[in-house]
């Protein structure tokens, strides 16, 4: 039966998980170069726009339609077919947990786009992202919570840490391996242009981030607000991870302080559910420290994914699905992680985050490889000098 | 005519723009730069990983005027813009050939 | 009786709209040139916090007070008398109500501020502002919501696309008229000065359209949740339109993608309680190349309005109104179109939007052209070249 | 017993005040110089970050834990031990609660950054934030909130003018006697370097003080309706009387509009949930010309408490805290003011005020005094003019 | 070969632009300045309280031509950026020794 | 004493900085710029309406230098600018009277 307080929750939250994805764009913009700001932004409004509708269309059915062999949905609802103003047996519109579900689908190509900074062709970015949508997001969405096989080895994702951060950092990962370097990557500093702009994208990811998980819950209730506090605090002990790790090593930079609060909101994002705010501060301080190490390493090999995709929502949302599986509590969620005495959890969090990574990265390396071959994932020399703003948009970020 | 080209401080803007207004040399273009001279750069973060060292932001400030007051302003801005640390910046005169005023086209000194 | 979930989803629906008046501030911000972003700011705020005003003293009150002769409201609700905590036939408080539809009368304000970008006098803004709203908002908000006779012959009307973005969009066409052109218009381009700005701004409005839309079923239910979810589609499908018609004619600029999208939003805004998401994307796809083909239209006959208000609200929201009369289904919101056999429902879209088109732009000329008779809309040609915010504001936007 | 429509608006609520820290960041950010945006921001998100940490372990047990003499809580919720997703007495889980005082603590911290604009060292603020909130803000919010001596006597503070402005305002005002000027104050103008950043920081204050006052209510009802429609009114009226007595020295500049829209917010905090919207618009007016009044006052004396937490949140908090005991009237809230005969009220307020200003004064004056002895408060000459972005993070903020 | 620096209204870089274009003169690099000269700064404003006179924004456009041209060009200059109102501009002429395209490595008028 | 002045692409900034550097020449002063020779600009759009054609972005590096540095620096900063395509940029060599350094008042060649 429908509830008005769960379905006004429900609502407000998908609101702000619409508004992560510029957030993610301004985010990623001020990082990059004054040339290519426009682009980066445009990417993530991109995103928006066209899995919005590939959701309506198809995606939602493939990823929530009847389970066909645990491995994807049926057509039960395409087109939106089926999916109307009742509530089914939630206690909120069937519509509104779908457009709950594509915002997610959204932001989780929007973090994608960290890979492609500076260097893709629109025309490109578009196609490889439809089939990235409708190939890897939406039968790893449909595994983990349409009813497939991870739902039903009883690996636990309460908001997103494999569906959203893994699927997207690994596979920023492997389209990384295919795209390649940035002209001049390595050289020389490739400075942020406008650290105002990222520190305002965090603001908005971090506000977006409580309709995330708490709206996971799918009602407003004790559980979305504990879902809302582990959020917070461990956003908070990520930040507070990342920049004493950093501070040994030289300033505390708040580009790295609002990356470690990234790398907990990813971290808690699958265990928001299970665990208790005392273990979101581990698990927190914890995120904040390996993404912050894993940047390092990933810098350190010379590999240029650009904006950290990987270092910070896969290798963040991997510790997160692992961490689910230690400490997870009956008291919050009715599971009980390692630290609970409870190994199977664990082993099932190993073998859902396994399958993501495994999934996500070949795939994307299928995918991208194709695109590249067929129609070209980069622009060309002279167009990235230029900076793709002028070349990909015919626009100039900032005049006078 | 000479121009006289000073690199200074941001912060001691205000003070030499004061110190030519107080010798009655209003007219000024002010560019913001950036430079480097012997004051060091300083170590930059990406997210909490070193980058290499840097220059600093700077102002530079152009006055042309006629050859006789190149010396006292040469003195008025070296005072205004001094603390005695690196970084006071640098002051560079070079000569001009012509002058308009585009308002009226006036030319040469009587354009100043 | 009060509904607390209800109550919950139009408070924070009403803060999501007033949000977007300086999302209205920040998108047409980016888009003038760096002298004048104080300016275009504080025309948003200045329609925030004057019709904020206005609106508890009087609006209101014309607006929803008992119905006078089909034309205007009473004198019941001025000074907020007798709009108390309390529910009336409601399932929200009385106040809530109120707040939500000031919202609206603010940010129409904002919209019609496209007109005067970079050259009207801050004072006589003020002054045609409060006469605009007073005159032309309230009574249209009346006829069409408060019970006067265009509600009474059964024009639909959601969510403000006659009473918000037709009237907004035909007055900056007939304000344009008087206001006249910017110096050195046509000359060379007005390069946007800051096109993250605007981006920022799309994104909040855009963000704040779910209230603005969603919150307008009044309840948090499943025609909250189809209004929210037609909103989403439509903004994205009106995006893809834009950006299409325009590929074709060169490179797809960022500008265009949100421009688009805004006029997918402003097409589905009377629609979205009546129609279903496919229909949406259809309503949206049409939006975006009908607005694009407007500006084109407008920039062709060298008509200086501005920032395409007209163009972008008025072509869209007429669109989006006769768009209700032919999509409008049964099903969603218990009225049918042109296209389910209701033909007289397309007729009372039509007189709807003609009435109310025709009653903004005469009055709107006639109140601007007293304005600028008595105390003159423009600021002087020098302060003109300096700039407003210097010359309205004593301000320098960015300094070092 | 739970109730999902009050659960959702103080979920959403807390979302809100949360987004404020960062709000406040923008809005100082934009004021200071181009070298010390990033410190500025940092600023906030540090308050953001160690008191959402500092509040789980300590802070809401010191402040609501179970009243020790009227002047602290006691170690009840440590940890959060005891504080779950159930209700107790309240119609929403404790856990929400939680949070939504939380976010009222981090932004009060947030405030008082004012002070310490382009001169504090990194690590003297963050152990002088901890110190201020664990001996200032907890006991505060523990003598009118959490049953402290405060609330024993009456006085009243519907959302903190009390706990949040006048703390953090007199505390503002303490600290800049210790910490002294920047260099080159009040020798020439230091601009500020963004103002339309300044400006989105003040729309996403204004948001968010939605939340901050309405969810006040702790409920989503007719006196969360009133709060809501009173916030926004008193903000415009607030703008409106800084404007108008600024425009009579000079221009109307669009900092001093929303500096009087952020006093009128200020000023209606305490008194939201006892006046009327009509009450609201005296508050509001009031609020924008005193606190104008007191930021001239306060340059005219050479403080450089330098972006006037003081002048707006001292006196703006304090103007509403007594206004609550002259306006407030039974039929909002319950509670009678001098002006409905209530002289006992208004006594109450200045009780209240009086105790909470010299205790924040006091009490800041001496944790200062103390850290900038052990540790040093503020940056060396040469970190302070080459700039705190620089210094401090190692970051410059604006790079091609 | 001489250098032109021309400081224009920001407004009326466009007019000079094309004016230069119609000469054939296409080459020319832009900075964005502030500036005063005879034409009073503005009082400024902080959060309502007044602050002294200051600088207005000004483009310096500088191009550099053979000696021939400077003439012609200034007059064009000149005639694209005036409005005959205080504020209107400067053009500097100086002298240059040599220039290098980076390109090619060509050197002196033939670079140009 | 002279000024050289290279106009060059923005993202190659940063190798003739490190060129300048390896030679011992650290003191610069760096503006940013936008700028059109042979390179041609490229056509801009407006919500997805053409515009003119337009400058593009360089970097103006400025560096006073004394007289037998000029030769080797032109030579290491067009090497490490040059990518032998269209918008490489250009180097002008122009005379210099006089350089003060605030910070000491040491004057002329000593003052580098
Ligand atoms: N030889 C030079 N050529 C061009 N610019 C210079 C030169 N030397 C100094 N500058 C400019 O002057 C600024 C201040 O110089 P700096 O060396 O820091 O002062 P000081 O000599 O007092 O240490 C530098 O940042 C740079 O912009
Ligand atoms: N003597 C000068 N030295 C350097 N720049 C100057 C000088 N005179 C004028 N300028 C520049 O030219 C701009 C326009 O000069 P201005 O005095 O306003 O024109 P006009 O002489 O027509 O009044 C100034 O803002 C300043 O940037
Ligand atoms: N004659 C000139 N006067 C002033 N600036 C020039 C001149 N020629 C070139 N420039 C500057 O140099 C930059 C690069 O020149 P460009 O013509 O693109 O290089 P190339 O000659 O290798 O094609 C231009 O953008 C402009 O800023």
């Amino acid at each position: 039966m429908l509830d008005s307080g769960d379905t006004a929750w429900i609502l407000i939250s998908t609101a702000l998980v619409v508004l992560m994805t510029p957030g993610v764009g301004l985010f990623y913009g001020g990082m990059v170069r004054k040339k290519n700001v426009v682009s980066m932004l445009s990417l993530s409004f991109v995103a928006l726009i066209l899995i919005s509708i590939q959701w309506v269309l198809v995606g939602y059915s493939l990823a929530f339609g009847s389970d066909i062999a645990g491995f994807i949905g049926d057509m039960d609802f395409l087109g939106l077919q089926n999916v109307g103003m009742d509530c089914g047996n939630l206690t909120i519109p069937h519509l509104a947990f779908m457009a709950f579900q594509l915002a997610f689908a959204v932001v989780t190509l929007a973090i994608l786009t960290s890979t492609m900074a500076e260097r893709v062709r629109m025309s490109a970015f578009m196609i490889f992202g439809l089939l990235w949508t409708t190939l890897v997001y939406d039968p790893l969405a449909h595994w983990v919570w349409g009813g497939g096989w991870l739902a039903q080895i009883g690996a636990l994702d309460f908001a997103g840490g494999t569906v959203v951060h893994i699927s997207s950092g690994f596979s920023a990962l492997a389209l990384a391996l295919v795209i390649g370097k940035r002209r001049g990557f390595g050289e020389g500093a490739m400075e942020p242009h406008n650290i105002p702009l990222t520190l305002l994208g965090a603001a908005l990811l971090w506000f977006g981030w409580f309709g995330f998980n708490g709206g996971s819950a799918l009602a407003a209730n004790g559980l979305a607000a504990n879902a809302f506090v582990v959020t917070n605090t461990s956003a908070s002990a990520g930040a507070l991870g990342w920049v004493t790790a950093n501070w040994i090593r030289g300033k505390p930079s708040s580009l790295g302080m609002v990356s470690g609060a990234i790398a907990g909101l990813v971290a808690i994002t699958p265990a928001a559910g299970f665990v208790t705010p005392m273990s979101a501060i581990v698990i927190g301080l914890i995120a904040g420290i390996i993404c912050y190490k894993a940047m390092l390493f990933r810098i350190k090999i010379g590999l240029d994914e650009s904006l950290d995709a990987w270092a910070i929502h896969g290798v963040g949302g991997l510790w997160g699905a692992l961490a689910t599986g230690i400490f997870a509590t009956e008291l919050i969620g009715g599971y009980s992680g390692l630290l609970y005495g409870n190994a199977g959890q664990f082993i099932a969090q190993i073998i859902g985050t396994g399958a993501a990574i495994i999934y996500a990265f070949v795939l994307t390396f299928l995918l991208a490889k194709i695109v590249d071959i067929t129609i070209g994932l980069r622009v060309t020399e002279e167009e990235e000098y230029v900076g793709l703003d002028l070349s990909q948009h015919g626009e100039s970020a900032y005049n006078s | 005519m000479k121009k006289i080209e000073a690199i200074v401080r941001p912060e001691k803007l205000k003070h030499v723009k004061k110190a030519l207004e107080e010798c009655g040399q209003v007219a000024m273009t002010i560019t913001e730069v950036k430079g480097r001279g012997e004051q060091k750069g300083i170590t930059l973060q990406f997210r909490g990983k070193s980058m290499e060292v840097d220059t600093l932001p700077k102002v530079k400030i152009e006055t042309v005027v006629r050859d006789e007051l190149v010396e006292p302003l040469i003195n008025v801005i070296s005072s205004a813009a001094k603390t005695g640390k690196f970084g006071d910046g640098k002051i560079f005169v070079s000569s001009l050939e012509d002058v308009i005023r585009v308002r009226t086209g006036e030319r040469g000194e009587g354009a100043l």
